[in-house]
């Protein structure tokens, strides 16, 4: 263990504090930026670049920018809860429970990474270079295949409840130059980082949360150009096309190779490679949906 | 890589670390919201900072992917804050719906 | 990794503290977050490393869906947040059953 | 050593020494306006020094150009940042 490490770490605690305590909900949501920032470096560190990837996009881009959107809209007479001998006990509890997990985690059996080594073992097989990419769209297909129905899931059920109505945005001329640059770049960024899902860190995911941003940049932005805004039905196809996509290659390219999501070898490279595109659409979609910021009415 | 460079990575990153330790005050002090977003700002270039030395002494070039994503949604979350916080009214939400 | 590991207990137990005492909706998705990321972290950080130092792909697949789903979950959250607001006026529940009652 | 880590020695502690200036301001300086100083100019010139100083040790163009590219984007950002939140201070102000 190293010092930077442990300033990280320390950092990280602190501003997790600075998240749960802080008197106005605006201030934690900033909080919950850098609190984000700092997962992804720990995730760097941790040697998970694939989820640093993810975080730096989501934990510290998406749901930062959607707890500020939200705070200043449910800022209210801050009655912070913490208060008398239930919160006493429950924080004691708490503690307690800190105790317990962190005994429970030092105590256990150093994992011998039979899982790492039959992945390694498997990658030629699969067919798929990159490991994480591997188990996603190979090896645990089914629970990608199921957590996009999740998503989809959650929008559905919050395009179900009448959008809540809120202040138009003006047109900032910097703002939108500057959007007009950096857009363009972040979705390319994101075809990029689909494209090193191959062999690299990178992926559907990655990719996906870069393109939610990238689109969110433009409404905040108020750029003339949304299509996802003004053709709901092309909102609904990038939806759902993730889904359908993975759901119709399961079967028919799995009905070619004698099993459900089974990839005829051959074709893996271009059958994965066409499932996250489509994945990275609708999780981009999805994720703008949930923002609801401008949502069409 | 030459063990000097190893050094000088390593001790450039404690730097670093410690750069951001100390920019949590204003983190945490505030007083204003737009204080806070600067240290988060703040926060952020140095993290890129940080990412991008790791890249390269412990030889993991998607960090530099890291990096760039983090320096991409630095902005949404300004023009989050400056387009929502603009006009943090209690109850704008109720008057309308 | 006991750094990490200790970090991460800290955080989901902070976390699930403030999920349960706060009784403001969006304060409970904090701690919610918070949680989640000490449950990731402590996931990472048992995880085994390979020689080049990379983390597990089986550990980091599985964040990279909770990540997502977390996501979500916090966005329809702060939407259904928005409509009560929207709805009652107010963003906090009521005291008697503010523990628990979380998206 | 050869001339090429020395170069990027000196760039790194010239970077560090950038960093460091710009937390100090962060905490030392007065109110926000001026804050804001210490993310659009220190921080800035210190990632550029970083920036330079690791493009010497990237060893592939396109590592070089990817970081290059990171620092424009620190730029574009950090001077969007400071506009907008100058803006929102002024708002805050009175």
């Amino acid at each position: 263990m190293n010092a930077t490490d442990a300033i990280v770490a320390t950092a990280a605690v602190a501003l997790a504090a600075a998240v749960l305590l802080a008197r106005d909900l605006r201030a934690a949501a900033m909080s919950f930026v850098a609190f984000g920032l700092l997962l992804a470096l720990i995730w760097a560190r941790l040697g998970a670049a694939d989820v640093a990837l993810a975080e730096a996009a989501i934990g510290a881009g998406v749901t930062g920018a959607l707890l500020i959107d939200a705070a200043a809209q449910l800022a209210g007479p801050g009655r912070r809860g913490g208060r008398g001998p239930t919160a006493l006990a429950v924080g004691l509890l708490g503690g307690a429970l800190a105790l317990v997990l962190a005994h429970g985690a030092v105590s256990l059996a150093p994992s011998a990474g039979e899982a790492s080594r039959l992945v390694a073992a498997s990658l030629d097989a699969a067919q798929i270079v990159h490991p994480v990419t591997a188990v996603l769209l190979s090896f645990r297909a089914y629970d990608t295949l199921l957590e996009v129905g999740v998503l989809l899931i959650a929008v559905v059920a919050a395009q179900a409840a009448p959008p809540v109505p809120r202040p138009p945005l003006h047109h900032d001329p910097v703002l939108a130059r500057v959007a007009g640059v950096t857009v363009p770049l972040a979705v390319l960024v994101a075809v990029y980082l689909l494209w090193a899902g191959a062999t690299r860190s990178g992926g559907a995911f990655q990719a996906g949360a870069v393109l939610a941003g990238a689109l969110l940049l433009a409404r905040f932005a108020a750029l003339p150009f949304d299509p996802l805004a003004t053709r709901p039905v092309l909102r609904r196809a990038m939806l759902a096309l993730g889904l359908a996509v993975f759901i119709a290659v399961a079967l028919g390219a799995g009905g070619a190779a004698g099993a459900v999501l089974a990839y005829p070898a051959a074709w893996t490279g271009a059958l994965v490679l066409v499932i996250e595109a489509a994945l990275m659409l609708s999780i981009a979609a999805s994720l703008v949906a949930l923002f609801g910021v401008g949502r069409p009415q | 890589m030459a063990a000097r460079m190893t050094a000088a990575y390593a001790l450039f990153e404690f730097v670093l670390a410690t750069n951001l330790a100390v920019g949590l005050v204003r983190a945490l002090r505030g007083p204003t919201l737009a204080d806070r977003l600067l240290a988060a700002l703040l926060f952020g270039t140095t993290g890129v900072a940080l990412l991008l030395t790791m890249a390269i002494a412990h030889d993991a070039p998607a960090l530099r992917n890291v990096a760039l994503v983090v320096m991409l949604l630095a902005l949404l979350t300004v023009v989050a804050f400056a387009r929502t916080g603009a006009a943090p009214k209690r109850g704008t939400d109720d008057e309308s719906a | 990794m006991t750094l990490w590991l200790a970090t991460g207990c800290v955080l989901v137990a902070a976390g699930l503290v403030a999920l349960l005492l706060h009784p403001s909706l969006m304060r409970k998705l904090l701690g919610f977050n918070v949680m989640g990321g000490g449950v990731f972290l402590v996931l990472l950080a048992v995880a085994p490393r390979a020689a080049g130092g990379s983390a597990d792909p089986v550990a980091q697949a599985l964040l990279l869906t909770g990540i997502v789903i977390a996501v979500a979950a916090t966005a329809l959250g702060l939407l259904l947040a928005r409509r009560y607001r929207a709805a009652t006026g107010r963003s906090e529940l009521p005291d008697d059953e503010a523990a628990g009652t979380d998206d | 050593m050869n001339p090429l880590d020395a170069i990027t020695w000196l760039l790194l502690a010239a970077a560090g020494t950038f960093f460091t200036a710009g937390t100090v301001g962060l905490l030392r300086l007065p109110d926000t306006l001026t804050r804001i100083h210490a993310l659009t100019k220190a921080d800035n010139l210190g990632l550029g020094l970083a920036a330079a100083a690791l493009m010497l040790q990237a060893g592939s163009w396109a590592g070089a150009g990817e970081i290059a590219l990171i620092w424009l984007l620190a730029l574009l950002a950090s001077a969007t940042a400071g506009y907008l939140i100058a803006h929102r201070a002024l708002d805050e102000r009175d």
